[in-house]
């Protein structure tokens, strides 16, 4: 047993690093600080950059252009990308499209589509959820009827997200209505131009758009675009959430987050003194410290040994407590804030963007972002398969109950 | 012991339902908010027309001979259908106004009461992290007058209110000022908060007022600040309580329709027993209101004066707004969670009921400072 | 609306305290303030005290005995009784079984046991659950088959608290093994000291006793023993778990649970300072005092109209909160002790029970029975109908899921 | 990143294991918690037989070789089995010897490791709650040797001891003392824990004890100490988190197998979900274990003597605590709880469960000393 970073995790995370300082442009540092959802051209410069490393893409295999790097390292990486500041890449293509395409699409998809998310160029969202079916998949209602070479393809998603900045979407579809529920459904890859498609954004409790309605309406889809076989769909809907779930329970952004309240903590007063010095504030934070730590162990062993079936069980685990966790560290940093934790912060009126050069925000530099984190961070605990799914899952697949 | 509403109790409930049902469905609340202030001026115009403005005022005071009960039922019904109006601001100010020993003051409860005048009360000091017994904004005597200088914050209604009601210290210790809205070295600084009421920063900064502009000091300053704080809580925590009944049944319904996986999701027994704790805080919540209406009842039967009734109020007031703000966070979380995604959406009255929630936890002192008043309260310090 | 309490019931309170203060016995007084289990001599003498003034079934109607009092003012009496010290009066007679006899017994019955239940001289106990059926009384499998005059019984009952103290036991048996589990049900009085009867005390954490198993072995009991009509013992005894669960969910000895530790907190010491003058201390004990004020008004609001089916609703609530709030106030008043909190404190081996005179314990005189109390309390939530039943009937009931 | 056990580890953990199912049975640890003292004597010959008792110290010190992590293998495969041995006072008792530069103290490593002597650590002082880092009792010079006077509480293993060793407060700053447990001066009062340890609290009234019985003084006092404390507080919560899975998979068991209104209880949603919390609880107390011996691996290699990563062993070691504090009454009082009735009997492991976990809580710190210990340690404070 050697439950500690290796010497040469040690160098490799000093390399990261070191690249982050010499590569990260300045004023995409500055946007980021405020944790808003990364505009799309942020994401894609940054890529680009990455790409020219070698490093746009992680999770990669090395025969798609990953780099190749171990559980632990990609943690690394990812880590020292949250904790500069830089822009998050954009996950939908690179971490749940893309391993579909590499996994089970053809020759002639992989060319196609993988260089452009590697790249940064090409944007994609995912159109799973239905109205009336949000984590019951087996129960969707979108069909794509066969037309020559085409589909023909109408019905209606929601929660897509970053549906509005997405070049494609990664639909699944009801291609058979004849057989079982599970076996009629197929993948589709859809150019979010083709005619006949309404994107319509959902405002949420944060006042942002991250999530959308797409509508569609007799739209036209070449047959080649559909994904490996038809009527496999569900299973590849299954590897693409599978994938989704054995991430790092995003514990690098809480890390970050919590350095961030940190900041807040010792900026802001109470009783004539620095919040930081305040017992029950300091109770909190060690609380909320010490499970982030307990959490990121439980990362790491999964990661450490992906491939052992008993560690995939902790991943249904870390989903749950790192969503939870996740609120936690936003509302803390809230209430952190005081007064001006109650300020909605708007740089045009009903959505968060780009914040103008010359806004005057009724709220300290320090704490920009975070009343709309507060909010919107009730949806950790629903979106990407709700807690009380996962801990369905916990009792059944880990306690056998 | 008698739980149950008078018949004039309760036809005020039913006269604010009304209003409710009518007047402020979800359509027109949502045209209300996105306006100017996030408010329709006619509604108050309503509120004034039907008493409500008066009605938690005794008789003597120029009142419709209520009480904090009356205010309270008010505050509940308006807080079901979440109206975004500064109601328990207003019971924060009328309350300073009756309190007050001077006739000049006096005068204004009646045309406050009829909405001709309007009238905030800056309750929050800047810096002050919600516990109002921190006032650091100072007066000092001018002639015959006075002259204040500090710093509020989150005072809601500011930026349409004719006067300011501002405690302050100084020499002779705690007073409250009446302060014209547009007085020399008043400023205003607006911003909307996430519940969409919308409150302004006020900078005092060297304002003279005349002798007259005088509410109340020492200790009629600090028994009628005392007064209007814990009146205005109760309005606020039975506000809370209103709408945390509202997201309680909205999530009852939504259960009993939404289907996962072919089941309803009221059969989920995990939903069920996480249902039942929510309604066990409702109805704690709900046992503490009751509660400190005694209390205030008792103290009012005093004229406030009696300091061991004014300390009796403090602990059942700040019990009641610890748990308001610990079930309201609570409820509020929840009743999101059990909706799932459409929970989070701008367009479901459900985020709105959480973020009304998630404010009034702040507003006044939060859990630790009402647990902190109340022991304190409790132990006679 | 006058959400306090009158001047009538004021002068009552007055009126109860200086009757106890007058009446109760100091060396009862001195047992009881260790909160053990109260022993049968101590329980019987004050209610036989009480049964003289007229007070010693607060809950029975006035034609058998009871005083007439208001809900309110039996909540007044239980409350100053707690808070005098005084032994509580048996319940399982008093609150339990008498209702059951005089709601649906014959008139030779009632003549026969109210008296001594009343006076305190007949002790009961009731034999409900069984091994393999705890809330699931449907299934119980203790027979009594009739023989001439007489029933056989023969079976087991267990979780009989205060079994080994009692002289009687109401008996819920099987008459009629062929119609529907509910239906063969029927309610029997037998005496303790039949021929056949064997008594087992149960250990529980806390190293004391207070539940008992109960081996029936061919038990004679006279055909004039049972209650009611035959077949009927599933509606009395939904009867008698229905005044089980009316009861004041235990607010009077919570609050009086909370006066014992404020003492210990003003004696023990931390940092130098009185523990009670510890933030984070009186943070626990405020939040504890507030939910037990939240309890008793929604307690009060049952008891002061009692007949109204809204407030029966609340009544299921009330047992959730209590027995909740009774295990937080005696688990932080273990904590308040310190280290003593930890010891186990026995006078002879392996059961508390009244304590020598030369006893020399190794906790403070402030603390005895302290840590007993904090590990017996992990029962309150499972006896009188786990939680987890409660909840469920409050979903079903009041919130009509 | 290996977190999987060498086969050497593994092989301990196999062995104790053994010891539990073959010699440690029920019936076995029932007739043993009622001897005398708690505990069979034979068991403790064992230990050493099979060489745990020096297996978690480095070849250097005259160990066998291992470190925190083989302490963890064994102090967790006695928590499962609720082995009443003061395996974890040992592992306290073994780092002070081991600290010591002296050679004196040096030579008792081996009788002890080899059950020949029998030792304590008097680490929780009276009147301080758990707070193992205030110490009032006093030492004084006194010619070549030293006189300590103080009192000591809940020291395990004190009436069956050769030694205890004693911090106490002086001129020179910390030291530890192996003092004589028959020394005149030393009275020991005994009783037993609600786990069913047997303790005393120790009273040294001018003990008077010669030169060498000095273990460390000053900054090596300090380190010696809280190198002690840290590999003391890993042995005691890798006993917990073995007890807090005996309890989970018991509890596991016993919802499979019993039913309620004929349906397995095990089918209940809440229940279920409920078990998923526990199950969490119990892994993030895994993890940070894991990452306290990632801490005392790294403090070690350095000899203890670099303070910044004794510092870094000190924070990973008090959120294991807090965490083990915390998820340790979770876990038992479910566990408790989803047994119903049956749970809360004698004769059944699971209310042990409890009990052991419920004081493990409290010694050498409950949670909140241990979230103060963590924030100051992090912030170099």
């Amino acid at each position: 047993m050697q439950p500690s970073f290796s010497d040469g995790d040690k160098e490799f995370r000093q390399t990261v690093r070191a690249f982050i300082a010499d590569n990260l442009p300045d004023d995409l540092r500055r946007r980021a600080r405020w944790d808003y959802h990364p505009n799309r051209e942020d994401q894609a410069r940054w890529c680009a950059i990455l790409d020219k490393q070698g490093w746009s893409m992680p999770h990669w295999p090395r025969e798609f252009g990953g780099p190749g790097w171990s559980g632990i390292r990609k943690y690394i990486f990812e880590e020292e990308m949250r904790r500069a500041y830089a822009p998050t890449v954009d996950r939908i293509g690179p971490e749940l499209v893309a391993p579909v395409l590499y996994t089970f699409g053809s020759e002639a998809m992989k060319a196609r589509f993988l260089p452009g998310i590697r790249s940064g160029e090409t944007f994609w969202a995912q159109g799973f959820s239905e109205p009336g079916a949000g984590s019951d998949l087996a129960s969707l209602r979108t069909r794509a009827d066969r037309d020559g070479d085409e589909y023909l393809v109408n019905g209606q998603k929601t929660w897509t997200t970053e549906g509005h900045h997405a070049d494609w979407i990664f639909l699944l579809v009801r291609t058979d209505q004849e057989v079982k529920p599970q076996q009629g459904i197929s993948a589709l890859l859809v150019d979010l131009k083709s005619p006949g498609i309404t994107m319509r954004p959902i405002r949420t409790l944060d006042e942002g758009v991250t999530v959308n309605e797409v509508f569609f309406e007799d739209v036209r889809v070449p047959a080649e675009n559909l994904v490996g076989e038809e009527g496999a769909g569900w299973t590849y809907a299954k590897f693409l959430l599978t994938n989704e779930r054995t991430n790092s329970a995003e514990v690098p952004h809480t890390k970050r987050d919590i350095a961030q309240l940190r900041d807040i903590a010792a900026r802001e007063v109470k009783n004539g003194r620095p919040l930081m010095e305040d017992p029950e504030f300091r109770r909190k934070l060690a609380r909320i410290e010490i499970d982030t730590l307990a959490l990121e162990f439980a990362v790491l062993r999964v990661l450490s040994n992906e491939h052992d079936p008993e560690n995939a069980n902790i991943a249904s685990l870390v989903k749950v407590r790192g969503s939870e966790l996740r609120q936690r560290v936003a509302e803390l940093a809230d209430e952190a804030l005081g007064d001006a934790g109650l300020a909605v912060l708007t740089s045009k009126e009903g959505e968060h963007g780009p914040i103008a050069e010359d806004f005057d925000p009724p709220v300290p530099e320090h704490g920009i972002g975070i009343s709309a984190k507060a909010m919107f961070r009730r949806a950790t605990t629903i979106y990407g398969g709700a807690n009380e799914i996962q801990r369905t899952l916990i009792a059944r697949t880990v306690l056998g109950l | 012991m008698i739980f149950e509403l008078t018949p004039e109790q309760q036809a005020i409930a039913d006269s604010v339902r009304r209003f409710t049902e009518r007047e402020y469905d979800w359509d027109s609340r949502m045209r209300a908010i996105r306006g100017s202030e996030g408010r329709d001026p006619a509604h108050w115009a309503v509120f004034a027309e039907l008493g409500w403005l008066g009605a938690g005022l005794p008789e003597e005071a120029g009142g419709f001979g209520g009480s904090a009960i009356e205010n309270a039922v008010i505050a509940q019904e308006l807080g079901k259908a979440l109206v975004n109006e500064p109601f328990a601001v207003h019971v924060a100010a009328i309350n300073l106004l009756a309190s007050s020993p001077h006739a000049a003051i006096a005068e204004m409860i009646e045309p406050v009461m009829m909405g001709e005048t309007r009238i905030a009360a800056a309750m929050h000091e800047a810096g002050a992290r919600g516990d109002f017994r921190m006032i650091a904004t100072r007066f000092d005597r001018n002639g015959d007058g006075f002259t204040i200088s500090g710093a509020k914050s989150l005072v809601e209604g500011a930026a349409s209110a004719d006067l300011i009601l501002v405690p302050a210290m100084g020499d002779g210790g705690l007073a409250v000022f009446a302060i014209p809205a547009r007085a020399n070295g008043v400023a205003l600084r607006p911003y909307r908060l996430l519940d969409n009421s919308h409150v302004c920063d006020v900078t005092l900064d060297e304002v003279a007022v005349a002798g007259d502009a005088l509410v109340a000091m020492g200790d009629e300053g600090e028994l009628a600040f005392a007064r209007a704080v814990d009146e205005a809580l109760i309005a606020l925590c039975a506000g809370a309580l209103g709408t945390m009944e509202a997201a309680l049944w909205a999530t009852r319904d939504y259960l009993l329709t939404r289907t996962q996986f072919r089941v309803p999701l009221a059969n989920f027994q995990v939903l069920q027993h996480r249902m039942a704790d929510m309604l066990i805080e409702v109805e704690m919540t709900r046992s503490l209101l009751f509660h400190a209406l005694g209390a205030a009842q008792a103290a009012m039967a005093d004229g406030g004066i009696a300091s061991v009734d004014a300390s009796a109020r403090a602990a059942a007031v700040s019990a009641l707004k610890a748990q308001t703000g610990h079930a309201g966070l609570h409820v509020g979380r929840e009743a999101i969670q059990m909706h799932g995604g459409i929970g989070v959406t701008e367009e479901l009255a459900i985020s709105h009921h959480y973020r009304r929630l998630f404010v009034i936890n702040r507003l006044l002192g939060d859990e630790a400072v009402h647990l902190e008043r109340f022991a304190k309260a409790v132990d006679g310090e």
